[in-house]
């Protein structure tokens, strides 16, 4: 093995040597110091190579030729070759994208840096306590002379805030350094982890070293300075600050816990409040790299408080550890590099990255890592701490993290949100070096590469899951590619994996069977129209495929993590699908942030559920015992944000109404039916629970006065794509409501509620959002009369209304009928009369949305309007096709659903008789209904055809009209809230309560971030004060 | 149960009858109305004439495809609602097409006019169409409300969702009915019974066209024709649903006769006496009484 | 024994701590709050050495007459202290001269040494 | 020489103490990093009672003379500066 | 003022604790522990320095010194950097002359002062002092003849190759204690010597010579790019 003294040696002596070289051979030094960096990388690479494939052992290099405690040592294992691998890399690529800083007659910058990389190198490696002083100091100097030659406005207040900040928590360490000493006449690390009793004196010491490196570590509150580099010095310095000084430091404390046992508590406590107080304290910075910088002492908190807890963890410790750190690590630096190539500091700025796409994804990706989606690293180490901390019974601890995490996904969202969404003209365009270029590049694959790795590692991802990413990451290769080639690509994607591994599960698993179809089927459907769109359309088809990577995962999950592994990759699928959309900015922000508060309901109570069983199997969760109310209310709550249930329900309106025409379909009627897939699976595990029953009750209410409020609220909706979204709420309110019975048949509604949602919400989206292509808005009162221009859409929207509607013969009919006979069975008369008395609520905006936009006068503006798209009109009858076939034969579908639902409730009053289907109650014949009504229908067409064969049409305005001709369109087009006096009496229960609790809410969080941060007055004394108190407080906390 | 071509016979004969009776109630309403009023009123057989008038006029307008098949949809609805109610109790053959549908059925098929008449209307390009169907659909949607909760408290009772076991659940004597053993759920739908016969005080939706515009203008001729036919059928298939729910049903034709008279008799009752409800006014009221009648029906029964 | 050599010792080094640590806080002309802070490093080394002494020996350099190799083990005090402070000294040094280019470098831009100036970056 | 040593030392303390009062209130800073010289010195005295002669040297060669030098150095420039 | 009260108080409080958490912890040791035990007890015939600190400070615990040399190193990287003045304008004799009195003095100083430097760094082995506090002297020597002689400059060039040489031979003795005794910085490669002759413990006189040169020269370094802007002073 390489002696890490050699580290030193080449450090230390080219940095001395480079005085011999002067100003003039600047850029020969630099290439020097870059060779230098590379020897480190090497060393450390070497190291890790013979640890990982030649598994060597730890070994410990002495100075001087002496043992310890009598020399110093430094020790080199796995955990040091990893942390120092990562600090050289860092290293290395933090001098590239310094590179041209290096120019401005700063030759004195590249030494510095070397030796600021060296120190943290020896802080990893060495096992001297005082040491560990002697290169804090040196990294501590380093760091300042590093923002000294920063040409930023504010770095060198900043960084007299620093020092003067780290002076005192270093005479800190240095006090508690010497006190070990004089306790055990050891400094050797080793001896005092060995010490089994210790004297009151060490234990001082302990805690005096341990505080330091805490408030090194830029805990909350005492951490204003830190914030002010942060903010103050040049980006690329802050990634150093927060990824390679962070790690190191980490690292650090790590290792020195080894003998402080006793503080785990504290690690804990201080941690979590630095994750949770600066997340939220983050949510009213518009500093880009102040905010930044609360996110870093956000996640060093988080990992803080993991080093706490590596007795609760046990093994699993180092994995969490080491997973969350590497993602803060990878992520926060590409972030800080990705600021530096701005010129200004405003979160909005980063909205120029869209004019270079590329850059625009790894901020995704960054942001997105951070966050803990999948497939990054952090998504296995939060899910394996959760479960970890659940097995301990730790809850409180699972909902700080939970708490913590989810306001840092709140800002980071609303950032991306910026970053894709704001108007970029106002800022300078983005000059992209090759210098700064590198680096986030690197790390960014890096960051992906990592997470692919781990899925190995982790048991219950199966590989094929990844697959769909990396097909996607090709795709994403392929942007350039006109959106016809893409689209034809995707579809053939789907096409396969519906031909290939769709068929088997229709034998194997028919729940599974419907809702992949659906997600399939549905999925290729809506990509034809993707047809309609001209140019690139860059960015939709890897997201796109993204959430049905999700879906197909999410629906093949044998196990609850690559379950939770395909909500989430869904999540972010749909996400960008959503936020692509024109005025869709904080539409997608809340739909984001609904769906990580529901993600980490569904995680925590995952957790719960492996405390108990010790089992990832999808189906353990049916062997819950303890808390199963918990558990049950945990994870319906996170599948009820996806299927916006009343009062969770506040972002589905503007999200599927603000999407692209070809968008909402895929949100609402495939995308919604993940929640319900969820629900069933809960249901199905679950149901049988007795505890769970009273849930299932307020389920059940919920679902019911979901159904209530859509359908209400949609009939006052003026926005044609915000009603069928009410509509969409209401019809998984019904959804609910069905399942929430638990019983055969309310299962049954549940699942031809379901088919039939599918089929019938894609054809308004599709129709409605094919018209709004053409006609340019959304509102329903600027349309009118489209019936003669575009009589295609007309006839779907007619068969969709008719079938949403539930009026025979159309396939509607069944799930009302299926519906009320579970009522019946069931005995929830009042929730099934509400939902009943909703459904016939639907009329109001069915007849709204189809007289407003078809029926009433033309608009003079839209005489020329074209009929919708052809790519659009296939897809829209394709799925008429379908639901004629399942009004006409609905047994056909509906007897292996209920010999499927058989196998949870066998006992059943459903029994099928030819083409009657009977129940308990009544009887039904979709085939014979369907037969006499047509005939009648033609008939009765007949004979008024036979009466009046003359008809004369009539131009538009000729109507009797009060003894005056109307001569505009506007004037006779009574659409516009039509529904007021209606309105009068029953609006109050539409009234935005919900969205106002949650503004409130909102409100008095930021109300108290804004409070909170005024802790940080930018005065570096009381910077010190907050640190001296920090100490004092927990000194005292501690002689306690 | 089987079709055959007998069946048809009787389904059309019964249809006649009904088309016919419905002619004459509305007639006798009328002439009711009218000598409450203090007025002559018209002649009885004047509906007949206004019938064939409307037929035979030459002069036909459309605005549109649209336009042309609601009345189509309308009269559809009202057919095929005859089509599924069991018309006489323990008649196979006066039973129509029961047998392919319950009560359910009935209480989805009625929107079908309703939504075709609506579209129809609405293509007409009348501003006082879309605000006549507009207000029907709210206060429908209103007097809904307590229906269902009578139907439901029904299904509950004789725990059934077909008519024709619910006809065969009252028979046996008057004290048998469902207006007896369920009083509150027969208010509820006797109330809400009000509402769904159009007559005042809940006769706003057809307010516009006293001011004579609004789709019976804008149709005409063969197209008002069609929708007179539909509306004096609608007129005594409501009164039977009803007369079925709650008053046994009917033995033979007199009795079905008799007993759709009286219901229908006691809507324009009510209207004779009662002045017209604003939108709103209407829609609160069947959230009062009506809804609290059939909650309570409903509990009897939990 | 209240006055001793050590019980002075520390007095005088708790006592440089406190008020260093004091001038540091509160003077708001950032070289004095230097100057404070190299007293309170000062107050630190002298609590170390005190630590570090043990009444009646002498320090630890073999001289060949008082102290020899053979005895030096019993004569001498701890060397380890003083090392460790010998290197403080010599770090609280390097740090005090940063801090004063810092002084100097803000100095230039604003004029002004008072720390109050310093809080554009804040919250 | 115990004795000796006692006294010297609470001299010495004294003189300290009084030099980082006087370092903390006077007026001038010029005063103030000389009081803080003046400390260092007397802390080198210590150091060479307390047996530590190598940190006495070290402290007061660097301590007293290398910062107090620095200390003024950076108090000119800001007063040039200032002037200008 | 309520702030300044309350940061008295918060003072207060920390020397409270530090009196009550450290000083009423602390004993007066009755022996030497086990580290300095074995320090003073073998030192001498293991590394062979008079002084055992030193021994401590250069050999045994050789990496803390390097830290040192390195901060100053940093440190004075960044003073020199910064305290330099950008290009001279003003003519050389724009500065007066110093003193008779100091130029007199220097001129018997500054030599002493550079041997007394000289000899502490080179008996660091063997007395108090080493290669830092000689280093200081020979600074405080330079600092005298800049004082005395404002126009008198010295080429920086030399301070900087000596600097740079000095710190890097101190590397290189370093890792040749790697490669040729013990470990990294043991000085042991080098015969012991003579107890208390000069040329004993090894590499100790070559390391401390270094480190002296070092700092020696880049203090003189430092204030000569002071000088060269030193102001009118009177």
């Amino acid at each position: 093995m390489v002696s890490p003294y050699f580290l030193l040696g080449i450090g230390l002596g080219l940095a001395f040597l480079l005085g011999l070289l002067g100003q003039k051979a600047r850029k020969s030094s630099s290439i020097l110091i870059l060779v230098a960096l590379f020897s480190f990388v090497g060393i450390s690479f070497s190291w890790l190579w013979q640890f990982l494939q030649e598994n060597a052992s730890v070994t410990q290099f002495f100075s001087a030729g002496f043992k310890p405690p009598f020399s110093i040592a430094l020790q080199v294992g796995l955990h040091e070759a990893v942390l120092t691998s990562m600090i050289n890399v860092m290293g290395l690529f933090s001098f590239v994208s310094l590179w041209r800083n290096m120019k401005d007659g700063n030759e004195k910058l590249g030494p510095i840096l070397l030796i600021l990389f060296m120190g943290l190198n020896m802080l990893v490696l060495t096992r001297d306590i005082f040491n560990v002083f002697v290169f804090l100091e040196i990294t501590a100097i380093a760091l300042g002379g590093l923002i000294l030659f920063d040409e930023k406005k504010h770095a060198r207040s900043a960084g007299f805030k620093y020092l003067i900040a780290s002076a005192l928590i270093s005479t800190i360490y240095l006090l508690g350094a010497v006190l070990i000493y004089f306790s055990n006449g050891s400094l050797y690390l080793d001896d005092v982890m060995a010490l089994n009793n210790m004297s009151p004196m060490a234990i001082v010491a302990v805690f005096l070293l341990i505080l330091s490196l805490v408030l090194e570590l830029k805990p909350f509150p005492a951490n204003g300075w830190a914030l002010d580099v942060y903010q103050g010095a040049n980006p690329a310095i802050g990634a150093i600050v927060s990824a390679a000084i962070g790690s190191t430091m980490l690292f650090l404390l790590y290792k020195l816990m080894g003998m402080a046992a006793f503080m785990q508590e504290f690690l804990i406590a201080v941690g979590l409040i630095s994750f949770i107080a600066s997340n939220l304290l983050a949510l009213v910075q518009k500093n880009a790299n102040r905010l930044l910088g609360y996110s870093s002492i956000g996640q060093i908190g988080l990992i803080i408080s993991i080093i706490g807890l590596k007795d609760i963890l046990g093994d699993q410790f180092l994995f969490v550890a080491f997973m969350i750190l590497i993602t803060h690590f990878l992520a926060k630096a590409g972030l800080f590099w990705l600021s530096a190539m701005l010129k200004s500091d405003e979160l909005k700025a980063w909205s120029v990255f869209r004019k270079k796409s590329v850059l625009l994804v790894l901020f995704g990706i960054f942001i997105f890592a951070l966050i803990g989606f999948p497939p990054f690293p952090s998504f296995y180490g939060k899910w394996t701490l959760i479960i970890n901390l659940a097995e301990t019974h730790n809850y409180y601890l699972i909902a700080a993290i939970l708490i913590g995490s989810f306001l840092e996904a709140i800002y980071l969202f609303r950032w991306l949100g910026y970053a894709i969404k704001v108007d970029f003209t106002e800022y300078d365009e983005v000059k992209i070096n090759w210098e700064k270029l590198i680096p986030v590049l690197t790390f960014g694959a890096l960051l992906l590469a990592s997470g692919l790795y781990m899925a190995h590692l982790m048991p219950g991802i199966e590989d094929i899951t990844l697959w769909p990413l990396l097909f996607i990451l090709a795709i994403y290769l392929l942007d350039f590619l006109p959106a016809y080639i893409k689209n034809t690509i995707s579809i053939a994607a789907l096409a396969y994996f519906s031909f290939i591994i769709l068929p088997p599960y229709y034998e194997k698993d028919l729940l599974r069977f419907i809702f992949l179809g659906i997600f399939a089927i549905g999925g290729i459907l809506t990509l034809i129209a993707g047809y309609a769109y001209k140019g690139k359309r860059r960015g939709f088809y890897p997201v796109a495929l993204l959430m049905y990577a999700g879906l197909i995962v999410l629906i093949q999950a044998e196990t609850t993590l690559s379950f939770f592994f395909g909500w989430e990759i869904m999540t972010a699928g749909s996400y960008f699908l959503i936020i692509r959309g024109k005025r869709s900015m904080e539409h997608g922000l809340s739909y984001m942030l609904f769906s990580i508060g529901g993600a980490y309901a569904i995680l925590a109570g995952l957790g719960l559920t492996f405390a108990q069983t010790h089992n990832i199997d999808i189906l353990s969760l049916a062997s819950v015992t303890v808390h199963a109310k918990l558990i049950f209310l945990l994870l319906a709550v996170g599948f009820l944000t996806k299927t916006a249930a009343l009062g969770l329900h506040i972002w589905l309106p503007g999200a599927h109404a603000e999407a692209e025409s070809d968008v909402s379909p895929m949100v609402s009627a495939i995308l919604l039916k993940a929640g319900v897939f969820g629900l069933f699976i809960l249901m199905i595990a679950m149901g049988k629970n007795p505890e769970v029953a009273s849930i299932a009750y307020i389920l059940g209410w919920v679902g019911a006065l979901t159904a209530l409020v859509g359908n209400l609220a949609a009939a006052f909706q003026e926005d044609a794509k915000r009603l069928l979204a009410y509509s969409s709420i209401a019809q998984l309110g019904y959804i609910l409501f069905a399942l929430a019975m638990m019983s055969h048949l309310g299962w049954m509604t549940a699942m031809v509620y379901s088919l039939n949602h599918f089929m019938y919400k894609a054809i308004l989206f599709l129709t409605i959002g094919a018209v709004v292509l053409r006609v340019g808005t959304h509102s329903m009162y600027k349309m009118g009369g489209l019936i003669q221009r575009m009589p295609l859409a007309f006839i779907a929207v007619l068969v969709g209304i008719i079938a949403l509607s539930g009026v025979p013969p159309l396939s509607g009919f069944a799930g009302k009928w299926f519906f009320y006979n579970a009522v019946l069975e069931k005995g929830w008369y009042f929730q099934g009369a509400i939902v009943f008395f909703s459904g016939i609520v639907a009329f109001l905006y069915l007849f709204k949305l189809i007289y407003s936009v078809f029926l009433g006068q033309l608009k003079d503006n839209l005489r020329q309007v074209k009929d919708i798209s052809i790519w659009f009109a296939i897809p829209i009858y394709v799925l008429i096709l379908g639901i004629m076939f399942f009004s006409a034969k609905p047994e056909w579908v509906l007897q292996p659903l209920s010999d499927m639902l058989t196998q949870w409730y066998p006992n059943t009053s459903l029994s099928f008789d030819g083409l009657y289907i009977n129940s308990n109650f009544g009887y039904w014949s979709g085939t014979g209904v369907m037969i006499t009504i047509m005939i009648m229908f033609i008939v009765l067409l007949l004979w008024l055809w036979i009466l009046s064969r003359k008809v004369v049409k009539v131009k538009q305005f000729n109507i009797v009209y009060s003894a005056e001709a109307p001569q505009r369109p506007e004037t006779t087009h009574v659409s516009y809230n039509i529904f007021a006096g209606y309105y009068k009496a029953l609006g109050w229960i539409v009234a935005p309560k919900i969205s106002e609790l949650w503004n409130k809410i909102s409100d008095f969080v930021v109300s108290v971030a804004h409070f909170g941060r005024m802790i940080y007055t930018g005065n570096g004394q009381t910077y010190l004060v907050h640190i001296l108190a920090f100490i004092v407080v927990t000194f005292l906390w501690f002689l306690n | 149960m089987e079709f055959d071509f007998k069946h048809l016979g009787f389904t059309l004969l019964g249809l006649l009858i009904v088309l016919n009776w419905g002619l004459l109630m509305s007639a006798l309403m009328q002439k009711i109305g009218a000598r409450v009023a203090r007025r002559i009123g018209i002649r009885l057989y004047q509906p007949w004439i206004d019938l064939i008038k409307n037929y035979a006029i030459r002069s036909q307008i459309s605005h549109g495809i649209m336009f042309y098949l609601g009345p189509v949809f309308r009269f559809s609805g009202g057919v095929g609602i005859f089509l599924f109610m069991p018309l006489i109790v323990g008649s196979v053959m006066w039973s129509n097409y029961s047998f392919q549908g319950d009560l359910v059925l009935i209480m989805y098929f009625q929107f079908f006019g309703m939504l075709g008449m609506a579209l129809g209307a609405g293509e007409s390009g009348h501003p006082n169409s879309a605000i006549g169907i507009s207000r029907g659909l709210a206060q429908f949607t209103a007097i809904e409300a307590p229906l269902t909760l009578a139907i439901i408290s029904l299904a509950i009772q004789y725990n059934t969702l077909s008519i024709v076991d619910i006809v065969e659940a009252q028979q046996g004597g008057i004290q048998n009915w469902s207006a007896w053993t369920n009083p509150f759920a027969t208010i509820a739908g006797m109330l809400a019974a009000l509402g769904s016969m159009g007559h005042s005080p809940f006769n706003l939706v057809k307010a516009p066209n006293e001011i004579p515009i609004g789709p019976p203008t804008e149709y005409h001729g063969t197209f008002l024709g069609v929708l007179r036919t539909n509306a004096a059928i609608l007129h005594v298939m409501e009164a039977a649903l009803f007369m079925n729910l709650f008053f046994g049903g009917a033995n033979n034709w007199f009795e079905f006769i008799l007993k759709t008279f009286l219901i229908y008799f006691w809507s324009v009752f009510v209207g004779v006496v009662f002045p017209r409800f604003r939108i709103e006014q209407s829609v609160a009221w069947f959230f009062k009484i009506p809804l609290i009648a059939g909650v309570v029906a409903i509990i009897l029964f939990m | 024994m209240l006055l001793s050599i050590e019980n002075i010792a520390l007095a005088s080094g708790i006592l440089l701590i406190l008020i260093g640590l004091l001038g540091a806080l509160t003077n708001k002309n950032i070289i004095r709050m230097i100057v404070a802070f190299s007293i309170f490093d000062t107050g630190v080394n002298i609590l170390i050495v005190t630590f570090g002494y043990m009444p009646g020996r002498t320090a630890p350099i073999i001289d060949g007459a008082k102290v020899t190799a053979q005895n030096i083990a019993q004569v001498a005090i701890d060397p380890v202290p003083q090392a460790l402070v010998l290197t403080a000294i010599v770090i609280g040094f390097g740090v005090t001269a940063l801090m004063l280019v810092f002084a100097l470098k803000m100095h230039e831009k604003r004029k002004s040494l008072d720390i109050n100036d310093y809080t554009d970056l804040k919250w | 020489m115990e004795l000796f040593s006692i006294i010297l030392l609470l001299v010495m303390g004294v003189a300290t103490i009084g030099s980082a009062i006087l370092a903390l209130t006077t007026k001038k800073t010029d005063v103030a990093i000389l009081a803080a010289g003046a400390i260092s010195l007397f802390a080198s005295i210590f150091f060479l009672v307390l047996a530590s002669p190598d940190v006495a040297m070290t402290e007061a060669a660097i301590g007293a003379g290398l910062s107090t030098f620095l200390f003024f150095v950076i108090l000119r420039k800001t007063e040039q500066n200032a002037e200008k | 003022m309520l702030k300044n009260s309350f940061i008295a108080l918060l003072v207060l409080a920390f020397g409270v604790l530090l009196f009550h958490g450290v000083v009423k912890l602390y004993k007066v040791p009755e022996k030497l522990n086990r580290t300095a035990e074995f320090y003073n007890s073998n030192e001498a015939s293991q590394i062979g320095a008079a002084n055992v600190v030193t021994a401590v400070v250069v050999t045994y615990r050789g990496l803390y010194t390097l830290g040192e040399v390195t901060v100053l190193f940093l440190a004075a990287s960044v003073i020199g950097f910064f305290l330099k003045r950008k290009k001279k304008t003003a003519p050389v004799d724009a500065k007066p002359a110093g003193s008779e009195l100091m130029t007199t003095a220097s001129k018997v100083l500054v030599p002493g002062s550079i041997i007394l430097g000289v000899y502490v760094f080179v008996n660091g082995h063997l007395t108090p002092g080493g290669g830092f506090q000689g280093g200081a002297i020979i600074g405080t020597a330079i600092l005298l003849l800049a004082l005395a002689n404002p126009t008198y400059s010295i080429s920086k060039k030399v301070f900087h190759w000596i600097e740079s040489i000095s710190g890097f031979v101190f590397v290189a003795i370093g890792l040749a204690g790697l490669l040729l005794a013990g470990g990294f910085l043991d000085t042991r490669f080098l015969p012991n010597g003579e107890m208390l002759s000069l040329f004993s413990a090894g590499a100790i006189p070559l390391i401390y010579s270094m480190i002296g040169l070092k700092v020696g020269s880049e203090i003189s370094g430092i204030i000569l790019e002071l000088n060269d802007t030193q102001p009118n002073q009177d």
